[in-house]
């Protein structure tokens, strides 16, 4: 075994000064903006505007996915290439494919997998290289975590699907350029076997995006009427939506992992050295050196599985259970820490520091906890899935779908 | 024993329970929270019409003299809608500061205005962290004739919004505290209101505020005692706001459990929904339960110190874990600010650490149970 | 609201004053012997013949039953006169029903509810009068929580019933009297339409009774080889079992309550305060201190639950989801209490001490906790009755049964 | 990175599940355990024979030199048993104290017949408490001439049963805690194996005991030290044995979930059922990451004293947890003595608290990365 993330070869630790010296070079001015997220609730223009512009950069040497085929916009490196750029990323409070807001961390891999010939050479190197914003579009207002209740119709008219319904509390505060959505194109077809997967580009007519204003942030309504989506743009097949879905939901369910870890600790650690009652330092406080050592012993299974995961998914060995794991249990810590921030800081831990990454927020911390119990599935459903995963009252234990 | 309210408390329970769903209503709530303008001049004058400001008041200074259980019968309606507001913070903790420890001028002239609604009296006690207790006093108070001057910041007043005036601790010469009554419009009196994940909390800055000497609230330097003492008597009838907070929550949480249909039936079928619930349940039970047995032992005269720290630990914990496992429930609909939920969430989030964290309060029952030696 | 247990009118004063001056003449030598529990899983001669003899004086008084009628064995008193007993006798850690290992606190009001007259008048008296040991008989082994699968057959034959099957985990290390149980009187028959309700005589050929060797001391496996059981005692009606069942399992489900409190926390405050760790006593550790508060929050509810379904059930206004919200929660504080006592103690904690009751012991709380997170149904059985009675996922909330 | 073992690592395991199941195998050890008969000579023979007793130590004092991981890996199958008896008290604990601190005569002495399991050397550190640390040393000693004379009681000694000596913790004149062996036969030694629930723990008296200045290992005074730094090398160990533990418990309950049915169907499908497995998953995974994370700290030279703790911290919890989850899948059956989940549940007590409870190692885990200031 071998925990260590940063010893390599020596052709690896060439490659990890170059990587080294670019991010520094690139990163020059935006150390503010460390952290990372898939999206923020903030809007925060000059934040999206370095992240966009540093991952185009990286978009355009082929390392947001190092892995791909460079016809498909990475750079055909191996996966200790992956590993040193996920490291160095890290140094920064970076992940890889979530710096963008683009959700090219999903669609890629999806693409990759279900794409024609000729979608993989149209939609995956504008993803891949962070150039367009796509959002996944799936929850309805009636089928929330039953995804596969999908009420939204596109029925076949020539060479086009029309696309008519509504999806709501996707994507975030800035536009989308694409949606990525399951939509019915068998209305009497059995479950499971009457969706489909569709890439819908966002400018098409009869597309109406509404803000939602929400715990987490902002969010939005989509409205379909009558769109018409070139039947080309039909992903993996008609009426094969759902085995779509398996892949892409993978991911969102906590199978892509990661290397880097939650930065909560320490800030947490920090504020007890600089704020004292009656003149002693919350630091030494019995009480809430008990409450860090609770924070520090969830947060590190957090990093550690989040961890595993990501080994598990680059050495093409996905593991089977630990995706939905994470994600109940990451969920469940972020819920008890939000509480444990009041305990230790009380009020003050409600009150945004806008000085910060929203990551390193208290107020966000506390916020997230109840205010994402649910994002793609509900901490029910990652039960549920875990139980399939690890052959909980079945004979046969479902295997994770490969998703590099 | 017997569990059951009588006859005047099953009749307050109805008129504040009408009350808080025609002037209360959820959708004029939410917008509000929203907005977080919390508190509401018009609703707040109505609820001094009803006579629920000084409720614990003797009638010659104005109150209605009602026991602690007729109070929390009341508070526990409040709690439903949630009524915000100073309610509680300048009706029952400000009153039973100024009733415990004030001269007769005193009470005179500030208990019937605080049951009238016309003075409105927020106590801002720490000056920061998550704790209640003599320790977090940090402002300062010097004295040169009989003038007083008050120099700090109070970083979390809650129920800031509507005052006239505040009852600040502070710290004398001798290190003792003190209770302090400051005009909201004195100079070099500040109130920020603060954003983020919370309402009605502000911060209060006072900067050389001065202040007669005669403002002092009982004993110079020994204004602790006095706020302990009266927070034990008003902690209770918070407890029992939360529990009708909680009562709220689970009404709602278990009929949509009987709506929403997932994965083919209602969702109340599958056995992880149920247990949301079963937890939330309990949390509002044990809520529920220690504080009407406290109310109740101050009713009688009995001691009740453990029984009120008990009471604040599982009110607080209960109502923000009730909304916790609501989330839980409702997942993404109840994440709408729009959505009842929200405001409830909110407020659970805001009052966790009011007056002390559960931690807090735990430790201090243990302490009244079984002294250090 | 009145939570005073023994404010009295002055006819209860007097009466108060009657019981207590009975209950202490009554426990001479035998105050070692307070706390109460349906069985021990001690093997003690002394207490078990002091129990009995105490049941059976206060059963001659009609005290056991005191609001049954005198012809069944009661005392034909009030309500109040109830709540003056249990709270006098838990004084002594007693509780009015469960201080004799005879099951009468369950069986006698089923009878009363579900027996015909006949059958009242011959059961009941030697029950309600702590005369006989009667044990509940339901476990098989392949359903356990499942108790409506029931598998031992009752097949009628001219005057009798021929029973066969087998029961385990049942009774406790003393001789029953008479076992009380659910058979299948209809094989064919559809679920919970299929069974009936058997008292049948320990003492009837083709009765075996087999010690097991469980976790909380010992318990029975009880076979049935043809054993010829007289039709008239069949209770409640046959393939009326499962109705019968449900006003018994309400009992057993935590629907009796108590007024007496558990003693846990002050024996945990006597330890801590009798020894020390370099010199300082446990009662002074900030740690230790937080651990005994989380104890008094739980057991303090667990109590005030306790005596909320006991006052419901007596002034007959059932608490619908009372008992089984109670049975869940009381076996997880049990469970977390036990590792609290390992976290104060360490080993001392599981070491039996047989100087106190059981229910004081701090290894039998300990060894309880796993141990009795099943007994009459598990945790799993108690959140969906709960859920039946909260009227989760259903448009009608079940109503409790009348159990008095 | 790379979360696989390496060849010998796969061979290691492959041995040590091998000879678990053969020579350990269930329906023997619920008998053992039932008996409270935990120190089975025959057995420990055999491990010695295989090299298992000493495996860290270097090969000049009959060990086999092999690395934390290595070693790890044999002790997570040796939990999965579990095999009982002092492989881990004397063949690594006792080990790595006298590799620390003895004298070139004493390992000299020691080692190999530890190593080969003609000693059995049993650690008799605190004298009571749930700690693990210097104050719960109350032992005395006092020295006259060349002979030291020990009094006090170790009233919880682990893996007690079956040894031939006690590195007993001493404390002096000059109050500095010292190491002593303590022949298990010397005039005033007693042992008294514990009833109740638990195995493999006894009172060891030491009443007058007489030995000479000589059996003193390390330096007199220094003697807490030397323990504390020779139990954060062998904790992982100990670690890695319940971390194995913790996987049969898994995997025995898993499998009970596909066979066991009730209403109707096979318990697995039961949403409460699953979600006990998912607690258990959790518990053991976290226990099993931290483990071997530490356990390659060590090997690598670099800083692992939280990590030790964070480790003792969550296999101890974690595999307690384990059982309990495991409990509520089982219910009634997994109550029997004679069911595997009694052994391991008996065990997971046990072991709670052996080298300090996991309330303990999480404040040591803080100490270390926030030291107090």
């Amino acid at each position: 075994m071998d925990f260590n993330l940063q010893e390599d070869s020596p052709e690896m630790t060439e490659f990890r000064k170059e990587v080294r010296a670019w991010m520094e070079e690139n990163m020059q001015g935006g150390e503010h903006l460390r952290w990372s997220a898939s999206w923020s609730t903030r809007e925060d223009e000059e934040e999206y505007g370095f992240r966009r512009a540093l991952g185009e950069k990286l978009g355009k040497k082929g390392w947001l996915f190092p892995m791909f085929p460079e016809e498909y916009g990475g750079a055909g490196l191996s996966v200790d290439h992956q590993f040193v750029l996920e490291t160095e990323l890290s140094r920064y409070g970076l992940n890889l494919t979530h710096i963008f807001y683009t959700l090219a961390r999903i669609v890629a891999p999806v693409l990759l997998h279900w794409g024609s010939e000729e979608q993989k050479r149209e939609f995956l190197p504008p993803i891949t290289r962070g150039e367009i914003v796509v959002w996944q579009v799936l929850t309805e207002p009636q089928s929330g975590s039953d995804v596969a209740n999908c009420q939204t119709r596109a029925i076949r008219d020539g060479d086009d699907y029309v696309v008519n319904g509504q999806k709501v509390m996707v994507g975030h505060h800035l536009p989308p350029d694409a949606l990525w959505t399951l939509v019915c194109t068998d209305p009497d077809g059995k479950r499971h076997e009457n969706l489909s997967w569709l890439h819908i580009p966002a400018n098409l007519p009869g597309v109406t995006i509404q803000h939602m204003h929400l715990m987490m942030g902002i969010k939005n309504a989509v409205f379909f009427d009558n769109v018409r989506v070139p039947a080309k743009y039909l992903v993996g097949g008609e009426n094969n939506g759902w085995k779509v879905a398996h892949t892409h939901l993978e991911l969102e369910h906590g199978g892509d992992g990661r290397v880097g870890t939650d930065p909560v600790v320490d800030r947490v650690v920090d504020y007890c050295r600089n704020h004292d009652v009656g003149g002693k330092p919350l630091i030494d406080d019995p009480h809430v050196r008990d409450t860090i050592a609770d924070m520090i012993l969830e947060i590190n299974t957090v990093n550690r599985m989040n961890r595993r995961i990501f080994w598990h998914r680059f050495v093409k060995q996905p593991h089977a259970y630990g995706g939905a794991q994470f994600r109940y249990y990451q969920r469940m810590v972020r819920l008890r820490n939000g509480e444990r921030l009041q305990k230790i800081m009380g009020a003050d831990a409600l009150i945004p520091d806008h000085g910060v990454h929203e990551v390193l927020d208290f107020e966000y911390v506390i916020r997230s906890g109840p205010g994402q119990l649910h994002g793609g599935g509900t901490l029910d459903t990652d039960r549920l899935i875990f139980a399939r995963r690890a052959g909980i009252g079945r004979a046969t234990k479902e295997q994770a779908p490969d998703t590099v | 024993m017997d569990l059951r309210l009588n006859e005047d408390q099953e009749m307050f329970k109805k008129v504040a329970g009408d009350f808080v769903q025609a002037e209360a209503p959820t959708t004029m709530l939410t917008q509000q929270f929203l907005k977080k303008e919390t508190f509401l001049p018009d609703l707040y004058a109505k609820i001094a019409g009803l006579g629920w400001l000084g409720m614990l008041m003797p009638e010659q200074y104005g109150g209605t003299g009602l026991s602690y259980l007729d109070c929390g019968v009341v508070f526990e309606e409040l709690g439903r809608g949630p009524v915000p507001g100073p309610v509680f913070s300048s009706g029952v903790l400000a009153a039973q500061i100024v009733l415990d420890g004030g001269s007769d001028a005193q009470k005179q002239e500030l208990l019937p205005a605080i049951c009238g609604g016309d003075a409105i009296v927020i106590p801002a006690i720490g000056d920061h962290g998550a704790h209640w207790g003599p320790e977090t006093v940090a402002t300062t108070c010097s004295q040169s004739g009989d003038t007083l001057t008050l120099q700090g910041t109070k970083r979390h007043v809650y129920d800031a919004g509507g005052a006239t005036a505040f009852l600040c601790a502070v710290r004398g010469g001798d290190g003792g505290v003190s209770v302090v009554l400051v005009d909201r419009n004195a100079r070099g009196v500040t109130v920020t209101p603060h954003t983020g994940f919370m309402v009605s909390v502000s911060e209060v800055s006072l900067d050389g505020v001065q202040v007669p000497a005669g403002n002092v609230i009982g004993s110079a330097g020994a204004g602790w005692e006095l706020l302990d003492k009266a927070a034990e008597k008003a902690i209770p009838i918070l407890c029992a706001y939360k529990v009708g907070a909680c009562q709220e929550v689970y009404e709602f949480t278990v009929q949509y459990t009987n709506e929403r249909r997932a994965f083919g039936q209602l969702i109340g079928r599958f056995q992880r929904v149920q247990d949301h619930c079963v937890e939330l349940s309990i949390h509002m039970d044990r809520a529920r339960m220690a504080t009407y047995e406290t109310l109740w032992l101050l009713d009688e005269g009995m001691p009740a110190e453990a029984g009120v720290h008990e009471s604040k630990a599982a009110a607080s914990e209960g109502y923000h874990q009730a909304c916790s496992y609501s989330h839980m429930v409702h997942a993404g609909p109840g994440t709408d600010y729009l959505h009842p939920l929200m405001v409830h969430s909110v407020l659970a989030h805001t009052l966790y650490q009011y007056l002390g964290t559960p931690d807090y309060h735990k430790r201090r029952m243990v302490d009244a149970l079984y002294p250090r030696t």
